[in-house]
């Protein structure tokens, strides 16, 4: 590893301390989304804590010198986006879903 | 670095409790999402951003939606609560107990003297240089050529997945039902 | 038992711990889905054993980077010529000489040691284990797509996907 | 050419059947996909026969993928006892194979039936690769192709708990195949390398033996729910009860004793005898387990009123035997266990033909329905007398060599008690098997059997195929008993 690759004292500092930030709002957003009470508590808590794990990984693909770890916090955050799609889609629909078993049970005679 | 890898690491024993608490199967699917994304940050601490990227991609988001999807299909399902039995506690401990006994011969975590580090030599990273020309990624490197048969055979265990998830999920049209149903037949 | 090896052991302790409870998940839950989603955690846990075992200290991820696989891709093509002559080599090769491959020259060429070794400094991680679960990723997912297919087809069969309940319907039957 | 097909014999082995599936798939049609798998299966059957012969020559035959050597690459490594367990599959799956198709029409909608042959070929192609791999990680990726397509050629069953019963096979097959995983893990940590051959050269007795032990454990413990040993054989009478007769016949006859092998090349080939047997109290161990589980499972098998299950049972009785023979590991004592793996096949899988041709007629595999079917249906009931009989281990039949080299090790050995255990426990066989012959011959034919027809020969002749194999296996040896006995030497550490 090249040394300008690696940050340097100042810098190794802040990225400890935004981690530290990041982490203790994981936790936050972790208590918030095992205790809900309400479902859009835990969707909200949810969905921050996955957008907390992006700026982990960036912030740790920072610390270690090796920014092509990028394109992983990318992809991190594309995929929280389409689990939250998911989520809220069947939120919204659950009534959808009884008309579907309802249709596959009326198959059988 | 040390205290997001205890971090991580306590986050994850967190959310593996919370998915056995939880009794509200939309909350474990989506925890078990996190689940993923957290396990996933981990391999990235330790030096696994390949599988990393595997894992939140197939762990954190098909699977996710597979879960999701399949919960829409199947009703809201929540977990009736039931007086719990010892049996699976006690078969887990002792599972667990004999998992760490194993480990108290291990090679100590990132010893770079552990077999796994100096068995084979030159070590796959050095073969890799001289057999692939210098690919970057020697992970992609053994993917495709060391390993490559069992590739082979990743690929044809999804192609068994998804014939067996037409075969069991394809409806049976009106015409072509069993000629006889179970039970009496006289021909 | 020292603190030595506590500390050296304990992720595979908290890996195990993890294991353990999808293990138990499955084996508890009478919820269909649940039982798929307690083997879906045991499997990923499974999963960082491996990769916790392929870690090695001070290394790094198995990606040779870019301006040093360059140099590496040359130093493989011209095994028997000296340091020196790389370093040339390179210069009139590319137009963009990065000065990682400068430097990694130089220091080979300080050792006098072969070109193939271009690399040592750096420490990788053992990049096996990552291609043994990149394979065991994907026999998960199925596993997991063809469980859940069959918890759909039994939903529609039986009206419900509670293990008890099912088998109380086969019971009256 | 013939040269260069037989210096690519092993991955032929693997490749004819891989292929075919999704051709299967892409011809989309019940009918060509049945003629292509039949002939794809033969293929197959040829190229291990094939196979053997050169493992008879050169004892040990080895192929490269990719001409990566081991430790980098994957390694095929097939020696006499993988060829004799891979012939034996290939050639059970084909005439399982010619059987199908009538019994394929009646029990699964023909929307289904391309991908049911493909599944079918899939499985096949996973045990196989099982048995020719000389890479441990490898044989977990086929044991994953081979249990998911059985998953799904499990639930195909007429009734709705045939899910249910793949649903939980599969809970308890993935628990398996994770801790499987596990132990994989837990030896690469000690040795470094996937390489069978290798991790037997490297694996340290002498230090650190509590991970290798521990991986070993939780290796047995997995491939013992594959292999369905007693107190972890939960899920099989279900799964064979409720899947369609075909796949009954063809995952009884085969899946089982791949795990078998697998585990055989374990104890052998990667812990080594000393080490499984004289560390740890392996054998004993294996002894009570396979003891317990022979008597349990043989009563169970005496109250089941569906033959089917019957015959489960009887499975579960009978994987005890060769685990009781692996476990003396003597010579005598491990060609035992192999030739009942042979034997077993062929006379559970003809067993298993004979309900399927009752299920095709008489509509049920319930014992009450088959009352009196042997008047009407004289030629299967006879079948099942003569399976009946080798399934028991009277002479003259293939049960009668393994149950006989069994003997002999014990008497060897010096273990009196298990020698009488043994014959006690053939009584419980008699017991179950005369129940059916009695309901067949001797009472009032049911209103179904009353007026039911000889089954269709198409389906007699596989029947009586692997029905009279059994016969002539009891009679002539050099090809079942000659042939485990040298796989037995070589496993433990001989030439023959």
């Amino acid at each position: 590893m090249s040394p300008d690759l690696l940050p340097n004292a100042l810098t190794t500092g802040i990225l400890m301390a935004t981690s530290f930030a990041v982490l203790l709002t994981m936790i936050l957003a972790l208590v918030r989304a095992t205790l809900g009470p309400t479902v859009f508590d835990r969707v909200l808590a949810l969905n921050m804590f996955g957008t907390k794990t992006v700026l982990l990984i960036s912030v740790v693909s920072f610390v270690t010198g090796r920014s092509d770890f990028l394109d992983l916090a990318l992809l991190y955050s594309l995929m929280n986006f389409i689990g939250i799609v998911a989520l809220l889609r069947f939120t919204q629909y659950n009534s959808f879903s009884d008309s579907v078993t309802s249709s596959g049970e009326s198959n059988q005679p | 670095m040390n205290f997001i890898v205890f971090a991580i690491l306590a986050l994850l024993a967190i959310t593996a409790v919370a998915i056995a608490k939880l009794r509200e199967l939309w909350a474990v699917i989506m925890f078990t999402g996190i689940y993923s994304f957290l396990s996933a940050s981990w391999m990235i601490i330790l030096d696994a951003p390949d599988v990393a990227f595997t894992e939140a991609a197939v762990g954190a988001g098909i699977s996710t939606v597979l879960m999701l999807s399949t919960m829409a299909l199947t009703g809201k399902a929540e977990e009736i609560p039931r007086k719990k039995s010892l049996v699976p506690l006690f078969v887990v401990i002792v599972t667990g107990a004999t998992l760490v006994y194993g480990t108290l011969d291990m090679p100590h975590f990132g010893s770079p003297d552990a077999p796994v580090q100096v068995y084979p030599d030159p070590s796959f990273v050095k073969r890799s240089e001289a057999d692939m020309h210098g690919l970057p990624n020697v992970v992609t490197a053994l993917l495709a050529s060391y390993r490559g048969y069992d590739t082979l055979g990743e690929t044809t265990v999804v192609l068994t997945a998804g014939i067996a998830v037409l075969l069991i999920l394809r409806r049976n049209d009106e015409k072509d039902e069993p000629t006889q149903l179970a039970g009496n037949k006289t021909p | 038992m020292t603190f030595e090896s506590i500390a050296g052991l304990y992720n595979y302790w908290v890996v195990i711990f993890l294991m353990m409870t999808g293990f138990y998940i499955v084996l508890a839950r009478k919820n269909l889905i649940k039982s798929v989603i307690g083997l879906n955690i045991f499997q990923t846990s499974v999963f960082l054993l491996y990769i916790t075992m392929g870690k090695v200290e001070h290394g790094t991820a198995p990606i040779v980077p870019p301006a040093i696989a360059e140099q590496q891709s040359h130093a493989s093509h011209g095994v028997g010529e000296n340091a020196h002559a790389a370093i040339e080599h390179a210069d009139e090769a590319h137009e963009v000489v990065h000065e990682v491959a400068h430097e990694v020259a130089l220091t080979v060429a300080d050792h006098g040691g072969e070109l193939a070794h271009a690399s040592t400094e750096i420490i990788y991680s053992n990049p096996l284990p990552s291609v043994l679960m990149l394979t065991a990723i994907v026999v998960g997912i199925a596993t997991t797509a063809l469980a859940l297919a069959l918890v759909v087809r039994i939903r529609e069969d039986y009206g419900t996907v509670d293990e008890e309940l099912i088998l109380e319907l086969d019971r009256g039957e | 050419m013939i040269d260069a097909i037989f210096a690519h014999l092993p991955i032929l082995l693997i490749v004819l059947p891989l292929m075919a599936a999704p051709c299967c798939v892409l011809v989309g049609n019940g009918r060509a996909a049945y003629l292509l798998a039949l002939v794809v299966s033969f293929a197959a059957f040829a190229c291990s026969v094939a196979m053997l012969g050169e493992t008879l020559q050169h004892h040990v035959v080895r192929y490269e993928l990719g001409n990566w050597s081991p430790p980098y690459g994957i390694e095929y490594r097939v020696d006499i006892f993988s060829g004799f367990v891979m012939a034996f599959v290939s050639g059970i799956g084909a005439i399982v194979l010619v059987y199908a198709p009538l019994s394929v029409r009646d029990e699964i909608p023909a929307s289904k039936h391309y991908l049911f042959y493909a599944t079918y070929l899939l499985c096949m192609t996973g045990l196989l690769g099982m048995c020719v791999t000389g890479d441990l990680f490898n044989v977990f990726v086929f044991l994953e192709i081979s249990s998911l397509s059985s998953y799904a050629l499990i639930s195909l069953g007429r009734t709705r708990r045939a899910p249910l019963a793949a649903f939980q096979y599969l809970i308890l097959g993935s628990i398996g195949a994770t801790f499987i995983l596990i132990g994989i893990g837990l030896l690469y940590q000690m040795t470094g390398t996937l390489n069978m051959a290798d991790i037997a050269a490297r694996v340290p007795h002498e230090h650190g033996p509590r991970t290798v032990l521990v991986a070993f454990a939780f290796l047995t413990v997995g491939l013992c729910v594959k292999m369905a040993v007693f107190p972890l054989h939960t899920w099989l009478p279900n799964a064979y009860t409720y899947a369609p007769s075909v796949v009954t016949c063809f995952i009884a006859a085969t899946a089982t004793k791949v795990s078998v092998y697998a585990f055989v090349r374990l104890i052998f080939g990667i812990i080594t005898p000393g080490f499984a047997f004289d560390v740890l109290p392996l054998d004993t161990e294996l002894m009570l387990f396979s003891l317990v589980g022979i008597f349990i499972a043989s009563i169970a098998a005496i109250y089941q009123n569906n033959v089917k299950r019957l015959l489960a049972y009887s499975s579960v009785a009978q994987i005890g035997y060769m685990l009781l023979g692996i476990s003396m590991a003597t010579p005598t004592g491990l060609s035992a266990g192999i030739v009942h793996m042979f034997n077993h096949a062929l006379i559970k899988g003809g067993l298993f033909m004979v309900a399927g041709c009752f299920a095709l007629r008489l509509g049920s595999v319930q014992l009450s329905d088959w009352k009196g079917a042997g008047r009407t249906m004289p030629l299967t009931a006879i079948a099942w007398a003569i399976g009946g009989l080798a399934l028991i281990g009277v002479p003259m039949t293939a049960g009668f060599i393994s149950k006989w080299l069994l003997l002999t090790s014990a008497f060897e050995t010096g273990r009196w008690p298990i020698a009488v255990l043994m014959l006690v426990s053939s009584l419980l066989a008699v017991v179950y098997v005369w129940k059916v012959v009695e309901t067949l011959f001797f009472s009032e034919p049911s209103e179904a059997a009353a007026g039911a027809t000889e089954a269709p020969l198409r389906m007699l002749i596989p029947t009586y195929l692997l029905i009279g194999a059994t016969l002539l296996f009891g009679v002539w040896t050099p090809y079942s008993a000659g042939i485990a006995r040298q796989a037995a030497i070589v496993l433990l550490g001989g030439t023959p």
